[in-house]
């Protein structure tokens, strides 16, 4: 046991981010590459020996070391935890990790700053391997920062370009906001539990069946907010369709298939604070619901082939904490495992479209591609049928267990089920747009693209949308690009993915389609309940008359194979339709959409425009904070209270003197004047002598 | 042998008529330096006797009239360390085609002699006459540059408001007289307990405190010293901001303490509001001066509102307190005009603080000395300012005097402003061409004054140990040879109400 | 009898005084205070003070007062014009002499009976021989400083009334 | 016949009142210094009624060396004045204010 | 104790200030004043790190004490001693003494000696105030401290002596001295009272509780409590802080805030006046709370850098208030840590604040963009710097701000949150600024200007700092222990003062105080 050195999967990468950001400006290119395959390599080679060990472990192990922040009343150690959960969440970022990495070697061949990236990236994998092996919440929001950092720098890539820049702030900020609560759930927890080990803590709450709801609900809310920031969900999300400005297998690796799911990793992780808070898991399932919709929908008229797929990954973010909420942790993760598989290769196909078109990614100007890149074409495909949910890819699978979840859960129900329907319709038909938008039809791509597009919707809106483009491969040759299919380093990763894509579900079939749902049973010992959630009525009627609140083991959920199957039945029917749609506005009637979006002007521009969102929370929260900043504080406080205070004083003291002086008329009568008036004050106080008054001081 | 209790003071008068006798002798045109050179020996040689003095056993000579104690012999030393500094800084920086320096040299050492006097009197008649003669002296060193009209104006403030001085104090050493039939000190405090008329003496405290408040600059009998100091030499003011002000507070504690203890709660009072009027009324109208002596004048008045923060309290630390602070205000003032003599120039042609830009930049001594010198004056640590201020507001919040002290550490704090304005134009980038570059070098004797002064101000302030020893011992010398009963107020604890 | 040469050489005094106040020729203000002067010296008298009579005479009256004369002609001091320099001489002078006068007046008036009185050749008279016990023996030194006095203002008059070449 | 001492201590207080009000009003130095003289004056007077009540000699050579300084101070005091008159060319104590604030 | 461990507190004092007299007396020849003032500060730094690596853990109280007498009557002793609070802080000031040295190196061209001797002469005077255990003595330091600062500032400013720099300095000076002029009034009662000036025998006598009434002890502790909170500068007393990071120069600007102050409170408000320093705990939690977003929403629109930063730095002294004031032992730690780490931090952003300056003549954000990709390595220092003040865990500013924001958080749910929006504000303020002057498009001012990257004399004075960003957030433990020493006693967590107080605090009643 004592070979597992837990501690090398996050340091390896570090000590690639070390070798690669001190010395990789002066090393070949080939060499930066090696040294960071290599680092990410050999953790993910360690993952597989724990894998190999797994099963002869005592579960969970800890492995302890350092003191952090050690103080006689709180202490947080370098310990890392490996259990079920964990082991996935490894396997996932080492694997794709690794895949990525080898993708990013012929992605970003051609990049300025080639080893900067690939320093960047290992520093993300240190980071994001903390976050998921931390043994408690303070070094877990080690690696939830340290993501954020890596996010903020590798959005930040290109940093020369303003929006790249600015996009990089906005994440991390908004992040920050998430942090916010994240820290403030801390310190609720150090105040009831004094310590913040997982392991503590859950402990702790197993021990008292009488914690319901109160303090616990507070910090499960404040936990969902910090889950919100980093997961992209409502309302914190906007900052990931911006960071999309970063390369493309950043946004396959952090902002697809790791970093963004960290909000639902620690949902699970701490699922025994969720338990005994009803009400947070509510929010968390509404959260997740809406979410999923609306981000959904605004995917329907997004052009910017990324943003797009930001957009879907916001909406399947929605899904596992819809799943979340329904206290379904085990198909929540399932849902993580298999959307890290389908988005990355979604992002790396759509980067190697973006590669192969130099540098275009407005869908528009794309088309008729299966032809030129088959192999970026049928490996997007199974992408794409996988995350419509169409059996028997791993999307289906993950999807159909959250939505049955939900239908069964007690809070969930058929409404929130619904929406992930209806959800799951959208998606597909956003998915298959995309997909005849970029592979069928004629390719759009021309010169004239420039002056004007060849699909005139809100031309405002490209502008914006459009200066993102054209960084990477230089504009200079950008229409006369020859359209070629991507180098074997960036394909091997899309072929290996777009199997697990297929796949990488079948761990996981429910029971209900013959399947015996070994995932979830392998995640049993992590996501059981540590009491019943019990329902609304029961807190409050617990609440009104004071009677503890019922706190049975959890007791197992019905299952119902008949009813699985006519919901599975549901959701595929609904990718049915929304493939259809697709297929009927963007393959067969063209012109329809145009149509569609001159009738209705207003809903239509309400979505492109997505909602507003960004304009809203700049005109409610950013304008108002800088003009108060601005105006009030700096200007009108700061320097006119503080500083015209001190001048005030200074002038009062100054003009004291002046009159003061006055008295040096420069005249000798009247100075003997104030003399004679001093000398009969004296006198008359020396006579009269009222010395007492004087002696009490100011006591 | 009574001659050793006025030892100091005989050196002097030889010095000073023999200084008389030769300066005719010398041609016109010959170098009046060697006079003062020679007058520095012979203040040397006073300061020599004066410490001598110290190993006599205090006692009294001529009939009762002076007394050495350490007490006398501490102000001795403060007076002729004092003008034995002003000086040197006088020997170059007094114009030499002046004809009258021999005369010059004179009048300081006999001014010098009445300033002794005023330290070891007991006899208020001595007292008087030595006020005299130093004010006397004064007076026409004030006037010693005649051909600006500045000068002999400032002489003539300076003469007639201190002979107007003059009267009331005679006044009240009149109705001392009258009260008690003697003007003998310790006689005096004898006599009061019994006087049948003591209204006589509440009203005599009040008179010779106006008479020597005029001579300590305390407001409001200030009103000459801003004039006085503009217009008179700089040499000059630099001794008579110091020495003579030091010799006064001297008859301040002597007569106050020495002879009206009895009638305390009649007169601390009067201390209590010079202190606080002195302090607050220099401090703020030294705010908007743009003249530096001007500036300097009106800090001196604070100083003297400072110092006579010790006087309210009734104790022997006061008195050490006062003594202490007389030593290191003139220590710091007498060489802040040393520099000023030298950099301002004979005709001030240097006066304003804008003037004073970049100083420090001309003259990296000059400049680094003068800013010591007014962190001294502000009271930082390390220099003897600060101990100063340290000794008296100590010894006033033991005797309760809350409100005062906060008075006066405010003021103090209202006080920097002034003295940063000049410090930061010493540090500040001259302007092109400006005066301040044209500064001549500093002399031998301007630098050895600077050293002298600076060092004291420097030991006093890290340590104060032996002359605040030499300074208690004076207090203490003092209340044992007048015993003193410790009056009631300042018993009592310092918040009542509680 | 005692009174009455009191209050005639009294009177005499504070006219004098107040022409000296209210002369605006700097010579008859001389000559008022001589007058003062010259009737202080009776007042001494009947305080049997007969040494300091006939000094006040001379001293004061004698010398002071002529160099004062002197010096008036030789600056050919003329009427004094009535400028106005000074309105704080007036505003807080006048009310400081005022209640000056009053305080001191009030509290000699109020202690009138414990300073006791004034008899003509009262108590014993003061000769030479203790005028000069006391001068010459226990007031000495300050007898003897006195000289170190007058050669200041000596060398001051001298230094001051030289004119710079 | 008696005088009260009081009477003479009067007398002085209102001739030093007089000095102080002539100080305050004449605008010739010189007059100006002729006032000051007569609050010397005022205060032997004092010091002489004193000595008469004391039977004191000393109250006497106190006034003796008054004069004396008296004296000194009119030596001095003057030769100031002709310094001042011979820089300024008048005599008014309002024109000598060079110097203020 | 060795004969080293009875006399090095003397030669910490001391070596700086031979060196000041002795850098006074140098000729004025190439680069012989710097080398010779670095050497110095080196050695003194050498010195300072005697005491961690000697300290006694089992030893409660002070260590390496001296304690003789230097005036016999008023008693004021040469009384001199570390603990736990102070031995950091000392390494600290030794710390930045050589890297303020280099960081002037070339910026500092006229008067160097001038420049150096006072440096030194301001290092001595910081050492002091925590080194003294003699109130007088504190005193002194405390007082001494101002002058070279108000000198270096109005003579070697931002443009060389110009008046915006004697008015800075003038009004440096002047807000912290008045204050201090009402601190020596408390002294001075306190010692009327007490009959004594050492630290030691005064908290043993005012924690007897009979020396003054209740009111009077308020109006001490009150004037102890405003010298200190200016100085720091605790919100809304900060007003001198902006003009004197713009004008002041770097070596300056770096030691200007926070350590004096915050140390003093801890020392002397809560040490002497454990009761009183409780009465007003919540309404300096208050401000530390409203000190924090104040400090950050301001330096959100500032176009000055040096002006940005200083109110950034209210914002993070704010932390140290906060967990100063919550009385709790995380929190004391958290300040006491965060004292160190934001000095060195704060240090590192002027540095490079400098660095560009020297460079590009400028403090206006405005004018700057596109840095990065000229001067990568300063960008990444910078980038560094920038992190660790807005607490990245792992490096430095993290374990600071989370222990006093987690217990000013029990302390007040209310406050404690508000002080954590601090953490959203300060990134916004600092990334943005990052944004502005690093990415984007070149300016004209930076595509004019050379691209000179960071020089090896640069690299000497970041570097270090720079590692230790890392390593103190890493291996915090390793100083908290230290700390945790000096400020157990302080603490709430064991019986903190007499029980009549600590009742108090139960019920919200001021304790009867014996002899009333």
């Amino acid at each position: 046991m004592n070979g597992l050195h837990l501690w090398l999967i996050p340091v390896l990468p570090l000590v690639g981010f070390l070798l690669n950001g001190l010395l990789g400006h002066r090393l070949p290119k080939a060499l930066v590459s090696t040294i960071a395959l290599v680092f990410t390599a050999a953790p993910l080679l360690l993952v597989l020996r724990v894998y190999d060990s797994f099963s002869a472990l005592s579960l969970p192990y800890i492995e302890r070391h350092a003191a952090w922040i050690a103080t006689p009343v709180l202490h947080a150690d370098f310990a890392f935890a490996l259990d079920q959960l964990t082991l996935v969440m490894l396997l996932v970022v080492t694997g794709v990790g690794f895949l990525i990495h080898i993708y990013s070697v012929g992605y970003m061949a051609h990049e300025e700053g080639y080893w900067r990236f690939f320093a960047y990236l290992n520093l993300f994998m240190f980071f994001m391997l903390t976050l998921v092996l931390a043994e408690n919440f303070l070094l877990m929001f080690v690696g939830w920062e340290g993501v954020g950092l890596a996010s903020y720098l590798l959005i930040g890539f290109y940093f020369k370009k303003h929006s790249a820049a600015k996009a990089g702030m906005k994440a991390f900020i908004l992040n920050r906001v998430g942090d916010f609560g994240f820290l403030l759930a801390l310190f609720l927890l150090i105040v009831h539990f004094g310590t913040l080990s997982f392991a503590d803590i859950a402990g702790q709450i197993a021990q008292h069946p009488e914690w319901q709801g109160g303090f616990l609900t507070a910090v499960a809310l404040l936990l969902v907010l910090g889950a919100t920031g980093k997961s992209a969900q409502i309302p914190l999300y906007v900052w990931l369709p911006d960071a999309m400005e970063g390369p493309t297998p950043v946004s396959a690796l952090i902002h697809a298939a790791t970093m963004v799911t960290a909000g639902i990793y620690m949902v699970v992780r701490t699922h025994a604070i969720f338990d005994r808070a009803p009400l947070a898991l509510m929010v968390v399932a509404i959260i997740g619901a809406a979410t999923a919709f609306f981000a959904a929908t605004v995917g329907i008229l997004q052009t910017d082939i990324k943003r797009l797929l930001a957009y879907s990954t916001i909406s399947q973010l929605g899904y596992m904490f819809l799943a979340c909420g329904a206290a379904a942790y085990s198909a929540a993760i399932f849902h993580l495992l298999t959307h890290a598989f389908f988005k990355a290769l979604l992002f790396l196909a759509a980067g190697s479209v973006i590669h192969a078109i130099g540098g275009e990614q407005d869908m528009r100007v794309m088309g008729g591609l299966r032809k030129h890149i088959p192999v970026t074409f049928w490996t997007m495909t199974m992408a794409v049928f996988a995350i419509s949910g169409f059996p028997p890819f791993s999307g289906f699978f993950s999807k159909d267990e959250i939505l049955a979840e939900v239908f069964r859960s007690p809070d969930g129900g058929p409404f929130l089920w619904a929406v992930g329907l209806v959800t799951a319709g959208v998606t597909s038909f956003y998915m298959f747009r995309l997909w005849y938008l970029t592979f069928f039809g004629h390719l759009r791509l021309q010169p004239a693209h420039q002056e004007g597009l060849p699909v005139a919707i809100d031309d405002e809106l490209l502008e914006t949308e459009h200066s993102t483009n054209g960084h990477h491969h230089g504009a200079a040759h950008h229409h006369t690009h020859h359209i070629h299919e991507s180098p074997s380093s960036m394909l091997v990763p899309l072929v290996l993915l777009a199997i697990l894509s297929v796949a990488g579900g079948w761990i996981g079939i429910p029971n209900s389609l013959g399947g015996g749902d070994r995932f979830g049973r392998f995640l049993e010992p992590v996501t059981h309940g540590t009491g019943a959630p019990p329902s609304f009525e029961q807190v409050s009627i617990a609440m009104r008359t004071g009677a503890p609140i019922p706190t049975a083991e959890v007791p197992p959920r019905p299952e119902d194979p008949r009813t699985e199957r006519k919901l599975a039945g549901c959701s595929v029917l609904a990718a049915l339709l929304g493939w259809f749609l697709a297929d009927t506005l963007y393959r067969r009637k063209p012109e329809l959409p145009a149509r569609i979006a001159a009738h209705s002007r207003a809903l239509y521009s309400l979505v492109l425009n997505k909602y507003w969102i960004d304009e809203i929370y700049g005109f409610l929260i950013v304008k108002p904070l800088l003009i108060l900043s601005r105006y009030a504080l700096w200007g009108g406080f700061d320097r006119g209270l503080i500083g015209g205070g001190g001048h005030f004083l200074a002038g009062v003291a100054q003009g004291s003197g002046s009159i003061l002086r006055r008295i040096q008329s420069g005249n000798i009568r009247s100075y003997a004047g104030w003399l004679a008036i001093g000398a009969a004050a004296i006198l008359l106080l020396a006579y009269f002598g009222f010395g007492a008054h004087l002696h009490l001081g100011v006591g | 042998m009574q001659l050793s209790r006025i030892l100091p003071e005989v050196i002097l008068t030889l010095a000073g008529i023999l200084i008389m006798l030769v300066d005719p002798l010398l041609t016109r045109a010959a170098s009046r330096k060697p006079v003062g050179w020679f007058s520095v020996l012979a203040m040397v040689a006073a300061f020599a006797a004066s410490v001598w003095q110290l190993s006599l056993a205090p006692g009294t000579a001529y009939f009762g009239v002076v007394q050495t104690d350490a007490f006398s012999v501490f102000f001795h030393l403060v007076i002729c360390g004092t003008v034995l500094v002003a000086l040197l800084a006088a020997i170059d920086s007094v114009r030499p085609e002046t004809h009258d320096m021999g005369e010059f040299f004179a009048l300081i050492l006999f001014g010098t002699v009445g300033m002794l006097l005023m330290t070891s009197a007991v006899e208020l008649l001595l007292v008087f006459i030595g006020l005299e003669i130093s004010s006397i002296s004064t007076y026409i060193l004030a006037g010693f540059r005649k051909r600006t009209g500045k000068s002999p104006e400032a002489a003539l403030k300076y003469f007639l408001l201190g002979s107007f001085a003059t009267a009331f104090f005679l006044y009240g050493i009149a109705l001392t007289f009258g009260a008690t039939g003697t003007t003998r000190i310790a006689a005096i405090a004898a006599a009061l307990p019994h006087s049948s008329t003591p209204i006589l003496a509440w009203i005599a405290v009040g008179l010779i405190l106006i008479g020597l408040g005029f001579k300590v600059s305390a407001a409001p009998f200030h009103v000459w010293t801003p004039d006085v100091y503009e217009g008179a030499p700089s040499p000059v003011v630099g001794l008579m901001s110091t020495a003579p002000k030091a010799a006064a507070f001297a008859v301040l504690l002597r007569i106050f303490y020495g002879a009206y203890p009895a009638i305390q709660q009649h007169w601390w009072s009067l201390f209590w509001i010079l202190a606080a009027v002195s302090m607050t009324l220099g401090n703020l109208a030294a705010l908007r001066q743009q003249s530096v002596k001007r500036m300097l004048a009106y800090s001196s008045i604070a100083h003297a509102g400072y110092l006579l923060v010790a006087f309210t309290s009734f104790s022997p630390a006061g008195i050490a307190a006062a003594a202490f602070y007389a030593l290191c205000y003139v220590a710091m003032n007498v060489g802040i005009f040393a520099i000023i003599s030298h950099v301002g120039g004979y005709d001030d042609q240097l006066w304003s603080i804008t003037d004073y830009r970049g100083l420090a930049y001309r003259s990296p001594v000059l400049g680094g000395a003068m800013a010591f010198f007014l962190l001294s004056l502000i009271g930082i640590p390390f220099t003897g300012g600060f101990f100063a201020k340290f000794y008296v507001f100590s010894a006033a919040l033991q005797s309760g005097m809350f409100a005062l002290a906060i008075i006066g550490l405010v003021n103090s704090g209202i006080a920097c402003f002034y003295y940063l304005r000049l410090l930061t134009a010493l540090y500040a980038k001259p302007a092109e061409g400006s005066p301040v570059l044209a500064v001549p070098r500093m002399s031998l004797t301007l630098g050895l004054a600077i050293l002298l002064s600076a060092s004291a101000t420097l030991l006093l302030g890290v340590i104060p140990r032996t002359s605040l020893d030499l300074a208690q011992r004076g207090a203490s010398a003092f209340f044992s040879t007048v015993a003193v009963e410790k009056p009631a107020p300042a018993a009592t604890p310092v918040l009542k109400g509680q | 009898m005692y009174l009455v040469i009191f209050f005639i050489f009294g009177t005499f005094c504070i006219a004098g005084a107040l022409n000296l106040l209210l002369q605006r020729h700097p010579i008859n203000s001389a000559l008022s205070l001589i007058v003062v002067m010259t009737s202080l010296a009776v007042l001494y008298l009947l305080l049997g003070a007969e040494f300091l009579a006939a000094a006040q005479v001379i001293v004061y009256s004698g010398a002071i007062m002529v160099l004062f004369t002197f010096v008036i002609m030789l600056l050919n001091a003329g009427e004094e014009e009535r400028t106005r320099g000074s309105r704080a001489a007036y505003i807080v002078g006048f009310p400081g002499a005022a209640a000056l006068l009053g305080l001191l007046t009030y509290i000699f008036l109020s202690l009138r009976a414990p300073l006791g009185n004034a008899q003509l050749g009262g108590g014993t008279l003061v000769t030479t021989h203790d005028l000069s016990r006391v001068l010459f023996r226990d007031l000495l030194l300050p007898f003897e400083v006195t000289s170190v006095l007058i050669l200041i203002a000596i060398l001051g008059a001298v230094v001051l009334a030289r004119r710079e070449s | 016949m008696v005088v009260p001492i009081a009477y003479y201590l009067v007398l002085s207080a209102i001739l030093f009142s007089i000095g102080v009000a002539a100080f305050l009003i004449k605008r010739n130095i010189i007059t100006v210094f002729m006032a000051i003289e007569l609050m010397l004056n005022a205060v032997n007077l004092t010091f002489v009624a004193f000595a008469h009540r004391w039977h004191q000699v000393s109250g006497q050579i106190f006034v003796f060396f008054v004069m004396v300084v008296a004296a000194a101070e009119a030596a001095v005091g003057l030769a100031i004045i002709i310094a001042v008159f011979r820089t300024r060319n008048t005599l008014n104590v309002d024109q000598v204010n060079l110097m203020k604030l | 104790m060795t004969s080293i461990d009875h006399n090095i507190l003397t030669w910490i004092l001391l070596l700086p200030a031979l060196g000041a007299v002795v850098t006074a007396l140098l000729p004025n020849r190439g680069k012989l004043v710097q080398s010779w003032a670095l050497i110095i500060a080196l050695a003194t730094f050498v010195l300072t790190l005697h005491l961690p690596t000697h300290f006694d853990y089992n030893h409660p109280g002070f260590q390496f004490e001296i304690n003789r007498i230097w005036i016999a009557s008023p008693p004021i002793r040469y009384h001199l001693g570390v603990d736990g609070l102070s031995v950091w802080l000392l390494v600290l000031t030794g710390f930045l003494a050589p890297i303020g040295v280099l960081a002037s190196w070339r910026a500092i061209d006229t008067r160097v000696k001038e420049f150096y001797s006072l440096f030194l002469l301001q290092q001595t005077a910081m050492l002091g105030v925590f080194l003294a255990l003699d109130l007088m003595v504190y005193y002194a330091f405390w007082e001494l401290s101002l002058v070279p600062m108000a000198i270096l500032i109005a003579t070697f400013g931002r443009d060389h002596g110009s008046r915006a720099s004697s008015r800075a300095a003038i009004k440096f000076f002047l807000y912290t001295f008045i204050p201090s002029a009402l601190f020596l009034v408390g002294i001075l009662a306190l010692y009327a009272r007490t009959g004594t000036f050492d630290y030691v025998e005064m908290k043993a006598r005012l924690t007897q509780g009979t020396v003054f009434g209740s009111e009077a002890m308020w109006l001490i502790s009150l004037s102890f409590l405003v010298a200190f909170a200016v100085k720091v500068p605790v919100f809304p007393l900060h007003g001198w802080l902006g003009d004197v990071f713009s004008e002041a120069p770097t070596a300056m600007a770096m030691v200007v805030a926070g350590k004096l102050g915050l140390y003093s409170l801890i020392r002397f408000h809560l040490g002497l006046f454990p009761f009183e320093s409780h009465r007003v705990a919540h309404w300096m939690i208050l401000l530390a709370a409203l000190g924090i977003l104040y400090g950050a929403l301001v330096a959100l629109v500032q176009n000055d850098l040096k002006r940005l930063l200083a109110f950034g730095t209210v914002s993070s002294l704010s932390f140290c208030t906060l967990g100063i004031y919550t009385f709790a032992l995380n929190g004391l730690d958290g300040a006491v840590f965060h004292i160190l780490s934001e000095s060195i931090t704060g240090g590192a952003l002027l540095v490079l604040f400098g660095v560009m300056y020297e460079r590009y003549g400028t403090y206006e954000i405005e004018r700057y963009g596109g840095l990065a990709a000229r001067v990568p390595r300063l960008a990444t220092v910078f980038l560094l710097s920038t992190l660790a003040l807005i607490g990245l865990p792992i490096l430095n500013g993290f374990v600071g701000e989370f222990l006093t924001l987690s217990s000013g958080f029990a302390v007040s749910h209310l406050w404690g949150s508000l002080g954590t929006i601090g953490v959203i504000l300060s990134a916004a303020y600092m990334l943005w600024m990052v944004q502005r002057v690093f990415y984007g498009p070149e300016s004209p001012l930076v595509h004019r200007s050379p691209a000179r990257d960071l020089a090896t004399r640069e690299h000497l004075a970041l570097w270090p700092m720079a590692i230790l960003m890392v390593l103190m957030g890493v291996f915090s433990p390793y100083w908290i222990r230290v700390i945790d020493h000096g400020v157990h006693a302080l603490s709430n967590t064991p019986a903190v003062t007499h029980n009549a107080a600590a009742a108090a605090l139960v019920h919200g009643r001021p304790p009867v105080r014996e002899g009333e």
